[in-house]
């Protein structure tokens, strides 16, 4: 997959078909890969990667990266491209300065899983046949792949790419019995004292680093309400449990009908707090409530809160248990 | 040097806990260490060490300067500071323990941060050897010896037991008041759990990673490196990696109005945020390249500058892990070396 | 900081009756920004308005709290006085003390409690207020008027009067409405065709007066001054402009078993049709539902008989669209369906009627000609009960009637039965009622001499079941007065039954943003001081569809209402309201959010450049705010995720700071 | 506990058209209602951002009620309709969270229901005080 990438990356640098590639560049360890934009041949020989372990969604460096000089060539998977297609729906990416290569993906490697086994001083990591061969200083050992597979990959909802202008590999399909709402209904079952000791539990550890809304492709705001002075709802720190709710939940409210569930948020927690958890609430309710909707399906769609029936339910109806 | 029985470690942290306020690694809900208060039932995590730092217990996210009360138009100001109770914590690694020293360089200086002081005097900390350190570890960089971290007190794992070596007189204290459970022995076993482990310490990635290329007396050349560019460009700008590190102090004042008074608190900020240090004429590093440029010139170049070459960074690696787009100081420092001299 | 001044007023007892007024000023006057606090009599009276602009003259006031009754009654009064002292008038809040507070809650302490906190949260607000320009937008100088009776006849002839131009659009072929189908009119038993038919007339020839019958407004975009409405003219499959009104189609149509509309469906017309002798304008109409042509392409006898040409088969319906300063609803009114009344009978018994068909069964242009006969077989009834009040005053839980009394059955019955009886003397006449209401010049006479003089037996009591008996009709009823119960064989029954709004009202109010009552009668501005305004500007309401009137209320109500939009109409420009939303481009994305959810329109997005870091230039898509057509509803402040889209009047920090004053 | 000591605060939105004039006419017709609910006068229902709500509770309110013109009878057309979604969402996420559902409520009520507004109040105070004080989401720093 890397070679032909690369390859692909080398030519249409070569022919003038884009100026920059973004991509990934290589790390200290197997696991670490940085993105990164590359603006020569030597550069991409150099520094370029891709493995399992890319799980970085790109879409949300074109905003800027768009309105540079020329066309920036991305490496978008298919759920990236969800997040791109949101941003041209939001005009925020220039889509004729940017040129899509949508590369398939099978589920990304979450590198936390192999460490939660207990591997530790991890110096290589060899993958084929469906495994990896994790060599640490402590030894070697060799792991299934899918026991490493990110857990947001794990309920995949689309191997589908929504927009490219080519494609390496294999298209998909929507992934039709995508068990990505589970959680969410497990949660709704539970008594609203259950469910409120659960939020507890992971908000409480938020310590406000910012790392989910800095990464979030929806959450590309000027200047954030949480970050404006002017806003009156500015704060800096999770004082206490209120301004935990307060951030995750207006954050939540401020993305829905717009996040795509890409995953990214509960993937750079550094709490790991399965943030994507209040997302896909509202992305269920919203489903539920009034019909089918995937953000950045199709850009020109209607946003579930753009728009009303006029036999919508009413707010004061019981939602879960 | 003393030994604990591993059949002893709960008594001990009751013996303790009976006393005084306990914190040491635990397992959180998702599995991961976190210092929380010991109880009866708790269990010490066995990771090599805590998500968050251990900087939390002198230096909290979070904390309340003052107070204000307004009528009409009098203003009466609240001195909320009390002597804090005696704490403990356990299971400090040597890089967390040594990040103390780079806090106290900052706050118990002149002028002495009372806050930071008041905490810091009412804590004893129990350092905790690594037994089985990770790629990500880079203390020794630094000149950290994982295998005989400072403290008041420090503990080693050894094959039967853990050996305790009071350090300081607030250790000696601590021992002194849990004697009972201890019995006296020799460094032998200990001298080979460290051989162990700074064997395996060796054997890291990391291991030959130096400072070439930083520290003092380096502003002009590392500020103008053409590198910062690129090392920046994927920059989300969030707080993460200042959040999980041991070493950065930095802090924002605001007031909250509560609408009965004003409370003025202090809270980490990040140098990595777009509002760091913002001021009426604007910001003064007004791209991440800047902000980027500052968080790690301040690590590598000014801190050492102004503290005898002592570097602001103590190697626990967190950043590594936690960074959302895994750039780090490693990659930094690697860079600044690379070209340093051309 | 604000120089804030606050005033309490007592409004006689009103307020201070319950509201300790002094406590208040005393406590609020402690408020920071408070320069002065004071309490008087009557704040709205001239010496109270004095009293505000000497504060605010003495005291360099910067702005103001009047804690008071309802902004709804006197905000635009303080902001004006306010204004004579040269403070914008949007630094004038409201505290609501009255109809939120002293006239709900009883106990003294409790009630000044929370009129000092809602004094507090104006005085939160205030502190945050900024002066306010209010934009201005001119007027297009053309009334719509919907609904073609007698309503909205009489408003579009006075502003046609006026010198302005009026669309009037009916949905019927022709304008007349109902009181086209009256015989005659009370008090003064009139003939109904004799007074309207001049003024329909009239309407047909004014220059400014245009007629689109048999048309349907179908979008209304806009607002005041400035609306633009899509109708839909009808396919009538007749050229209006070539036909002449002759007739001679209708009368040679093969297809003659249509029933009519215009007689209740008593008789029959034709599937081309003109409804009746003096419609307005003259014009034949195909019913398609019923025309040979048009379902099989079998016939074309109109189109042969037509010498004018008119006849257009394959004529469309066609979507206009026009340009209005103001819009009249005058939607009017329709009889209940009696179906629903069993035990009257109207369902099963031919000669249980209502009162609109008795109308057309003593009309001479009605299907009998205007002899009295019943429909089951076209007898002379001799006895005839009218049972008064159906489908009117039932109570909220009855789900076939309606809870309002409609007001002119009570006359109209009473005219019913002072006719038969003048015509045939031999006719016995009942009429069950409640009540009998006779409110209006000359109506308790008239009902008196229904019964002094011509005799009519009025029955205070309900009919309870009338059923079929052989030929007649058995009334069963009681008589509440003598305590009895009462049964008369009837020859013909009538109904007065309750008239409701017209069903098409319901989607004109909505394309009109103008709010009805839970009965679907358009909601006046203010019940008493603005009866014939919508609560939406530039909306005004005719006749019926505001709430049931006779006649003559209804006439005076359109010309009143004609009156209000020629106030809008005389003007070049109207003032905007300057609460408007506002994008701050430094926080905009352009992301588009807002602009999904704005009703108006009045968002739209450009590309500008901004200076970025370290001299570089930044192109960015903003979104800017048409002060003109935004109306100020808030819903892009909070479709705006980064917090760019404000409303000026009622801001973020505005509202927070309310919040945050009531829950301290 | 003594259940009916205790007197919840309340904050009710009101759309200026028709909700605000409802609690206008409960005033003029004296209809009352616990002193206990504020209104704060919205120019629609879809005003109120969810930031507002939550500030409410932040500061000390129990509840949160917001009342706008009947669905179809919105003052601009569509408001009342964006507020029913949002609301919708924000209720079910709020319920999701473990926060109680009942502290926050949408009403429908015309310029013309000062009965239903006085109703509605009265009931909404009922209900949250039987709930009693807000707890999940409070902010201690504001409670005196």
């Amino acid at each position: 997959m890397q070679e032909m990438m690369e390859k692909r990356a080398l030519e249409l640098l070569a022919d003038g078909t884009v100026n920059r590639v973004l991509g990934w560049s290589v790390g200290e360890f197997p696991y670490d890969m940085t993105p990164a934009v590359f603006r020569s041949a030597e550069d991409l020989k150099d520094r370029f990667v891709y493995n399992d372990f890319c799980g970085a969604n790109l879409s949300k460096y074109l905003i800027k990266e768009s309105k540079g000089e020329g066309k920036i060539l991305v490496f978008l998977k298919p759920c990236d491209t969800y997040s791109f297609n949101q941003l041209i729906a939001e005009h925020r990416i220039k889509r004729e300065n940017v040129y899509v290569i949508g590369i398939e993906c099978y589920g990304k490697a979450d590198v936390e899983k192999l460490k939660a086994m207990g591997l530790s001083g991890i110096t290589g990591i060899q993958m084929k046949n469906g495994e990896y061969v994790v060599e640490t200083v402590y030894g070697n050992k060799t792991v299934k792949a899918s026991d490493a597979t990110a857990e947001r990959c794990l309920s995949c909802k689309s191997k589908k790419h929504v927009v490219f202008d080519e494609l390496i590999g294999e298209d998909g399909d929507v992934v039709e019995d995508c068990n990505r709402f589970d959680m969410v209904e497990k949660l709704e079952a539970m008594t609203p004292d259950e469910r409120f000791a659960f939020w507890r539990g992971e908000l409480s550890r938020c310590i406000r680093c910012n790392a989910c809304r800095n990464v979030c492709p929806a959450c590309s705001c000027e200047q954030c309400v949480f970050d404006n002075p002017n806003s009156g709802v500015a704060q800096k720190a999770a004082v206490n449990s209120f301004e935990e709710n307060m951030f995750h939940i207006i954050r939540a409210f401020h993305v829905a009908g717009r996040c795509t569930d890409c995953g990214e948020c509960s993937r750079v927690c550094p709490q790991h707090i399965p943030l994507h958890l209040l997302n896909r609430k509202f992305i269920k309710d919203m489903n539920e409530f009034y019909g089918e909707y995937q953000a950045g399906a199709d850009p020109d769609a209607r946003p579930p809160l753009g728009t009303y029936t006029k036999g919508d339910r009413e707010p004061n109806e019981g939602g879960n248990k | 040097m003393k030994k604990l029985s591993l059949a002893k470690l709960y008594d001990f942290f009751a013996a303790i806990a009976a006393k005084e306020a306990l914190y040491l690694p635990v397992n959180n809900e998702v599995g991961k260490a976190e210092y929380k208060r010991w109880s009866e039932g708790v269990e010490l995590s066995h990771q090599l060490n805590t998500l968050r730092s251990a900087k939390d217990f002198f230096f909290p996210q979070t904390e309340n300067l003052m107070e204000f009360k307004m009528e009409g138009k009098k203003i009466d100001i609240i001195d909320t500071r009390e002597a804090c109770d005696d704490f403990v914590i356990f299971g400090v690694r040597a890089c967390d323990a040594a990040s103390f020293d780079i806090l106290d360089r900052v706050y118990l200086v002149d002028p002495v941060d009372s806050y930071y002081k008041n905490r810091r005097e009412h804590g004893t900390v129990i350092t905790h050897a690594c037994g089985k350190p990770a790629e990500t570890c880079f203390c020794g960089t630094f000149g950290i010896d994982a295998a005989d971290p400072k403290g008041d007190i420090t503990v080693w794992d050894v094959e039967d037991g853990y050996v305790f070596r009071a350090n300081t007189e607030k250790g000696e204290k601590l021992m002194a008041a849990t004697a009972d459970l201890f019995e006296d022995t020799d460094d032998k076993a200990v001298k080979a759990e460290q051989d162990k482990v700074r064997e395996i310490l060796a054997k890291m990635p990391l291991a030959d990673l130096t400072t070439e290329g930083v520290g003092a007396g380096l502003t002009k050349e590392v500020f103008d490196r053409p590198e910062w560019a690129s090392l920046s460009e994927s920059c989300l700008g969030c707080g993460t990696c200042t959040f999980v590190c041991p070493t950065c102090q930095c802090y924002d004042i605001r007031d909250f109005d509560t609408g009965h008074g004003i409370q003025r608190f202090r809270c980490w900020d990040s140098c990595m945020y777009s509002d760091f240090t913002k001021m009426s004429a604007g910001q003064p590093r007004p791209t991440q390249l800047e902000r980027f440029r500052q968080r790690f010139m301040h690590k590598l170049v000014y801190f050492p500058d102004n503290n005898d070459g002592v570097f602001g960074c103590v190697g626990c690696g967190r950043c590594l892990s936690r960074c959302p787009i895994s750039m780090n100081i490693v990659k930094v420092m690697k860079t600044l070396a690379k070209g340093g001299n051309k | 900081m604000q120089r804030i001044g606050v005033f309490i007023c007592h409004c006689g007892t009103n307020i201070a009756g319950t509201v300790d007024v002094k406590a208040v000023a005393e406590a609020l006057g402690h408020e920071a920004g408070v320069v002065f606090s004071t309490e008087y009599q009557y704040m709205c009276s001239e010496s109270g308005q004095q009293l505000m602009r000497k504060a605010i003259r003495e005291h360099k006031l910067t702005g103001v709290v009047v804690c008071s009754c309802s902004p709804r009654m006197h905000e635009a009064t303080f902001r004006k006085a306010a204004s004579l002292e040269g403070i914008n008038p949007y630094m004038v809040e409201i505290a609501n003390i009255r109809e939120h507070v002293s006239w709900i809650h009883k106990d003294m302490k409790e009630a000044t409690e929370k009129a000092i906190i809602l004094g507090r949260a104006a005085i939160a607000k205030v502190h945050l207020n900024q002066p306010l320009q209010a934009g201005e937008s001119p007027v297009t100088k053309r009334a719509l008027v919907i609904g073609g009776g007698i309503a909205g006849i009489q408003t579009a002839l006075d502003i046609a009067e006026a010198g302005f131009e009026v669309d009037i659009v009916e949905k019927s072929p022709t304008i007349g409405g109902k009181m086209a189908q009256l015989d005659k009119t009370f008090p003064t038993l009139d003939c109904a065709a004799c007074i309207l038919t001049p003024k329909m007339v009239d309407a047909g020839q004014n220059e400014k007066i245009k007629i689109f019958a048999y048309s349907e407004v179908e979008a209304v975009k806009g607002y005041v001054g400035n609306f633009n409405v899509s109708i839909r003219r009808k396919a009538r499959y007749v050229d209006e402009t070539k036909c002449t009104g002759c007739g001679l189609c209708t009368e040679k149509c093969p297809q003659k078993k249509v029933p009519n509309e215009f007689n209740m469906g008593m008789n029959n017309r034709h599937a081309i049709y003109i409804p009746f002798a003096q419609a307005v304008p003259k014009v034949a109409t195909i019913d398609a539902d019923y025309c040979m042509m048009l379902k099989t392409g079998k016939c074309g006898i109109c189109s042969k008989v037509c010498g004018a040409g008119a006849i257009d088969y394959k004529q469309q319906d066609e979507v206009i669209e026009r340009q209005y300063g103001a819009i009249v609803a005058a939607t009017g009114f329709n009889p209940i369906d009696a179906k629903a009344y069993n035990e009257y009978g109207y369902a099963t018994c031919p000669d249980v009627v209502t009162s609109l068909e008795l109308e057309r069964l003593m009309n001479a242009a009605g299907p009998t000609n205007g002899t009295l006969l019943r429909p089951s077989d076209n007898e002379h009834p001799h006895t005839v009960v009218f049972v008064q009040c159906v489908g009117s005053r039932c109570t909220e839980t009855d789900e076939r009637g309606k809870p309002y009394c409609s007001k002119i059955c009570c006359m109209y019955t009473a005219k019913h039965a002072m006719l038969i009886r003048e015509k045939y003397p031999d006719t016995d006449v009942y009429v069950f009622y409640i009540d009998v209401r006779t409110p209006g010049k000359n109506f308790d006479e008239f009902y008196r001499r229904a019964v002094e003089q011509y005799g009519v037996h009025y029955i205070k009591g309900m009919v309870g079941k009338v059923t079929q008996n052989g030929k007649q009709l058995r009334v069963q009823a009681s008589d509440l007065l003598a305590g009895e119960q009462l049964h008369i064989d009837a020859d013909l029954v009538v109904l007065a039954t309750a008239i409701e709004p017209d069903k098409t009202a319901r989607s004109i109010a909505t394309m009109l943003t103008a709010s009805m009552d839970t009965n679907d009668f358009f909601t006046e501005a203010h019940p008493k001081l603005r009866p014939v305004e919508s609560p939406t500007a530039g909306i005004f309401l005719s006749g019926v569809c505001q709430g049931p009137k006779d006649i003559p209320e209804t006439v005076s109500q359109a010309s009143a209402c004609a009156a209000k939009v020629i106030g809008v109409l005389a003007k070049d420009k109207l003032t905007c309201n300057p609460c408007v939303a506002q994008s701050d481009e430094m926080l905009c994305n352009g992301c588009s959010s807002c602009e999904k959810v704005c009703p108006y329109g009045a968002i739209s997005y450009s590309d500008k450049e901004f200076r970025g870091p370290n001299r570089t230039t930044l192109i960015r898509r903003v979104a800017s705010v048409n002060p003109a057509v935004c109306q100020g509803c808030g819903a892009c402040t909070v479709a705006c995720p980064s917090g760019a889209m404000d409303l000026k009047g009622f801001s973020n920090k505005q509202i927070m700071a309310e919040v945050d004053a009531i829950c301290q | 506990m003594p259940v009916t000591e205790y007197k919840p605060k309340i904050v009710a939105f009101c759309c200026n058209w028709c909700s605000y004039a409802g609690a206008d006419g409960a005033g003029s017709a004296r209809l009352s209602y616990p002193a206990e609910v504020k209104v704060i006068r919205v120019p629609c229902s879809c005003r109120v951002n969810p930031m507002f709500i939550l500030r409410a509770f932040q500061r000390g309110a129990d509840g949160v009620i917001i009342a706008g013109c009947h669905p179809g009878d919105c003052h601009y057309t569509s408001g009342n309709y964006f507020t029913r979604r949002r609301m919708t969402l924000l209720f079910s996420m709020l319920d999701y969270l473990g926060i109680e559902r009942e502290r926050t409520r949408v009403e429908w009520i015309s310029a013309a229901e000062g009965a239903k507004f006085s109703k509605t109040m009265n009931e909404f105070c009922a209900t949250v005080a039987a709930l009693g004080e807000n707890k999940r989401l409070e902010d201690l720093r504001c409670k005196k």
